[in-house]
């Protein structure tokens, strides 16, 4: 029996295997497929303070090994998910971080005083990184300034474990990881989607509505790989790594490069039941090469 | 409903015209119920260029024979793929998705299915299952040709059908909304699949004459079942998922 | 029949498709395969004042819809470009452009200082942007300032088309692009490879020799379009488009995002013809919209 | 010697063992002049994890019957879409690339060439070539076990064929270097492909014996005609591109 517990600064997590926001919806949505409940953590829907709409559609585009997406964070808002989606959550036997985010600092400074009501959230995880709105979003996380402001003001609020997402539209992203760990974030996940565009040759327009979008995707993979490794040699709080992983390899490379966990998005999408295979293929990795636990590998690349 | 990620064989792949194929699935289990109006989401192998899963929709169950069957013309690589599976080979699904098209109210309405292209694909099982509930149909078909009239046989089983053609080579000439049964008879039930275009006109016409009106919307997919909310169309109450609260839609909720 | 001809600041090109630096090697390589006369213009190997052995190997791996590599500027340097291959190649009848690199900014002067004696070389490509070099290259590219400066020294010794070309790996690109474009450069390349990383999970050990690499191809298309359309919004001078170009269409999407031309380079790999096929299918796109040259779709995209 | 990328037609591909295929192309063209230790640069369709061509060794060319035959091993997906291929069907090469192995200097050398799993692959058209020339050769083939000695009956047609497999089911139990032929028969020209540990095991023996020896070395080839740069491997001379310079190095050339 391998050991496949990891910690996530002081949470327990049965497992390294999450799935990431926006592609998991509120969990439900895959209960037809697997037992969710085997998956070590489900990170819900972008959630903000007040309901959106999101963009108009075409929201979506097709591209080599990956997708650009425009959905803009399209949601009840926060106090919709109090009231009516916690109650047929919260009992989901597994760790379950709801993804904040904010056009204004009050924003999310709001958003997460009301979560941190929630016993069974256990954390957040912080979107600095949204390349889908006007205004905030990956606005914050792309400056060391604004990212850090977020978060120290965030800290004050909310005591569960909070992970900030990482925006790889930066120049330098350990810079902002160093940023915002020095502002007490428990963890640091990354990445969110890279800004992308696509363009309908034929009829001379943009396919997404909003012109640009995220691209997210095995396409991504290399580029998320090199920004994890760069943020694990950098802090010193456990990061949370994602990008394209399609299977069990892709993840424990994620591992190797000094992920303490990992997160599922896209894949999801091809097939609901990835998570359950990526599980049962890291166990059989640590199997194969003799490791009696996850944590032997974390970071582990041999340089 | 429940929804499955199942391995189906490949029973028959029939090309219907140059651009479309019936393709006919199977399983050694018994397939699961589907209703009329949903779809499948198709995983498209050994194709560089295909990403994601395609959506199409379910175009008629034969529960006895325990086959699926799927309508598909070929406008990209994906479904350029799916036409050329052969007999024996396996293609996973996941299904089926989506609801459903409504029953009438009454057992007498007076019931009109409008299909173009492609888009007659989820009638003819919608119509045999009207069929089974003792309902008459009567199915309007168009396309630009002869060739683009699709399944005609198929759903003579279930109704009558009426025709038109762009160029009139069968049936009669012009749209679907230009044929003369709108003059002859009086629908109080319409539901329509086809271009965007057609089934706006057929809606106008519909909400004109105070019909009961359904359609089934296409839209980009990533996921078809609820997780990504790529798929969204403005309704009276705002975006929502053509995969979950679709593919079929009262016009009266649309904001067309 | 359709106009094909674009203009490069001064230069006169007789079609927009061209090669991409270290993708083409000197234009012989091809010459089995097509008349490489045909082709727009030709941007040969990166070169620097002296010699280099480039990276140790691995120098490449296969990504999904990519690739990257890790050549690091292998080439025997200016003087050896000016006395054994300009002489094989300056008869060719199109545009060729060196592109040019270096550790330091002297590195880039005497350089560029050197090409400028060349007749038969119209331009160079000032490569401030490669990520597979310890020193110099990308370093330059990421910062406004630094960038400025290595374009402000060229300008001041080199009187031919001055392309600059840019690196992804920034939160700015647009900034970036103005700065060099304030500075003189005659026109702007973009975008070079993306910093990337693999590793190979059974070996537990990265698989490029140098850890990270350049990923290009395909998989980075959708980032280099939107940097396109964000730099040709940007800037008055001429922008050459490139990532991830594989046939007419993608070709198509850049010039419609603004670029007057642009570049191939990974696809070149997988079929040595993909630059005479894409300049077939320009024109046969022209033709089936009515266009009578091509530069009526430069940045025509209908938003 | 000029490139072409052409599609060829698959004629047969029969599998040798669970691992490996033998597919033998044609054309309707005369092929062109090859020569042996050249590689061709296969596109894999129908692949989404192959982005890239493959090398793969000319394993044999029969130009009466216009012929070009490859050995592949299966090692990951590029691979086992060549092995499926089916008679019929085309496939793309770029060919012919890289350096040849070079003749004997005396037409009385005592030649051997020595094989390790599928890098026996390109000894096969070299030893024929040798026999044509009239030279005389010996072939020392080594696999993990019978299953993995490949075409044994092919190298019998060109010389004469000693074996070692690590299980001792065939031939001599151990690997190549042990086999007693280095005992009896004294060796002045040495020709090697197959795992890098063991050409490094023969180029160690051929210097220590002083024979002219050439190894055919792989490498990760982005082009396979010289334009990336990606597949140097460390020289004497520096750096230099093995899809060019070589596959064929004299070991003298190599840092070994
Ligand atoms: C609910 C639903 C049911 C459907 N049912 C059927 C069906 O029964 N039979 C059938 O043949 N098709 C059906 N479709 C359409 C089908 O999903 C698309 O044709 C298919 O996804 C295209 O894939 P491709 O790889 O062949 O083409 P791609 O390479 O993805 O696209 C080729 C071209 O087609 C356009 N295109 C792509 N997707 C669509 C789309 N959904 N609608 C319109 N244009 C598109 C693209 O813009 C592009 O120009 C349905 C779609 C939906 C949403
Ligand atoms: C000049 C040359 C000649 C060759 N001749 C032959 C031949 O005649 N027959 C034959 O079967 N193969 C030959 N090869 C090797 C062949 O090119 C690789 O096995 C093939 O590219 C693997 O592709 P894939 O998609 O099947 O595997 P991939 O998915 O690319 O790789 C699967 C696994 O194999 C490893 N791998 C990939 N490429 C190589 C390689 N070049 N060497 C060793 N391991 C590799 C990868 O690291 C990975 O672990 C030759 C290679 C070269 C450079
Ligand atoms: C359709 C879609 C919606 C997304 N929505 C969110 C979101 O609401 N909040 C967020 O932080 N990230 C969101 N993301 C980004 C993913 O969580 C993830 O960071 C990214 O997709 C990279 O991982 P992947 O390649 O495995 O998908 C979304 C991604 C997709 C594809
Ligand atoms: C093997 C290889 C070598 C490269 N060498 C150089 C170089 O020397 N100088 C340079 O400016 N760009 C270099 N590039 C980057 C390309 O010129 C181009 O910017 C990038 O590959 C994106 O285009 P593509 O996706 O069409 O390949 C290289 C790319 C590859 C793949
Ligand atoms: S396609 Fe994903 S929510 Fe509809
Ligand atoms: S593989 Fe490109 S130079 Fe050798």
């Amino acid at each position: 029996m391998v050991d496949l517990k990891v910690k996530l600064g002081k949470l327990q997590m049965k497992n390294p295997v999450m799935t990431a926001s926006g592609t998991f919806g509120y969990g439900t949505e895959y209960s037809d497929f697997i037992d969710i409940v085997r998956i070590g953590g489900i990170i819900v829907k972008g959630t903000t303070l007040r309901s959106r709409q999101g963009n108009e559609y075409p929201r979506m585009a097709e591209t080599p090994s990956g997708m650009l997406n425009a959905v803009g964070l399209q949601n009840k808002g926060v106090d919709y998910f109090i009231d009516q989606i916690y109650p047929t959550i919260k009992d989901i036997d597994t760790n379950v971080f709801v993804n904040v985010s904010g056009s204004t600092v009050e924003d999310y400074i709001f958003t997460a005083e009301k979560l941190n009501c929630l016993d069974k959230i256990p954390g957040i995880e912080l979107n600095i990184s949204c390349p889908n709105v006007k205004e905030g979003g990956m606005a914050f996380g792309i400056s060391c300034l604004s990212s850090a402001q977020v978060v120290r003001e965030v800290r004050r609020v909310y005591e569960g474990e909070l992970m900030v997402k990482l925006s790889p539209n930066v120049t330098d992203i350990s810079e902002i990881a160093l940023a915002v760990e020095a502002e007490g974030a428990d963890s640091i996940s990354l990445i969110n989607t890279l800004l992308g565009m696509a363009i309908d040759a034929e009829k001379r327009k943009p396919v997404l509505s909003t012109i640009t979008g995220g691209l997210s995707g095995p396409a991504v993979k290399p580029i998320a790989l090199r920004m994890v490794w760069q943020v694990a040699q950098a802090v010193k709080i456990p990061v949370v790594g994602m990008g394209g992983i399609m299977n069990a390899a892709d993840a424990i490379e994620f591992i190797l490069a000094g992920a303490t966990a990992i997160q599922i998005g896209t894949a999801n999408f091809i097939d609901p039941t990835v998570t359950i295979k990526v599980l049962d293929g890291i166990e059989d990795y640590l199997k194969r090469h003799g490791y009696s636990s996850v944590n032997d590998i974390i970071g582990a690349l041999e340089i | 409903m429940k929804k499955f990620m199942l391995d189906l064989v490949v029973k028959n792949n029939k090309s219907l015209n140059n651009q479309c194929s019936l393709l006919i699935l199977t399983s050694t289990e018994k397939l699961p119920t589907m209703l009329p109006g949903q779809f499948v989401e198709v995983r498209v192998d050994n194709s560089p260029n295909t990403f994601l899963r395609r959506p199409i929709s379910i175009n008629y169950v034969d529960y006895e024979a325990n086959e699926l069957w799927l309508l598909i013309q070929i406008v990209g690589d994906g479904t350029r793929k799916m036409c050329e599976l052969r007999a024996g080979e396996l293609v996973n699904l996941l299904f089926p998705l989506g609801n459903s098209f409504t029953l009438p109210e009454k057992k007498d309405s007076r019931i009109l299915l409008v299909g173009g292209g492609v888009g007659v694909a989820p009638l003819l099982f919608w119509g045999s299952y009207l069929k089974n509930k003792g309902y008459a149909c009567n199915f309007l078909l168009g396309g630009r040709s002869k060739d683009n009239l699709l399944q005609l046989c198929e759903f003579e089983r279930f109704g009558n059908v009426y025709t038109t053609t762009e160029d009139g080579s069968y049936g009669e000439r012009g749209l679907v909304t230009q044929h003369s049964i709108f003059r002859e008879l009086n629908f109080d039930t319409i539901y329509s699949c086809g271009p965007t275009p057609m089934m706006k006109a057929v809606a106008s016409y519909a909400a004109q004459i105070n019909a009961f009106c359904e359609v089934s919307l296409e839209n980009t997919m990533a996921c078809g079942f609820g997780a990504c909310l790529c798929c969204v169309t403005d309704t009276t109450e705002g975006h929502v998922c053509v995969c979950t609260e679709g593919p079929v839609f009262n016009i009266t909720k649309l904001k067309w």
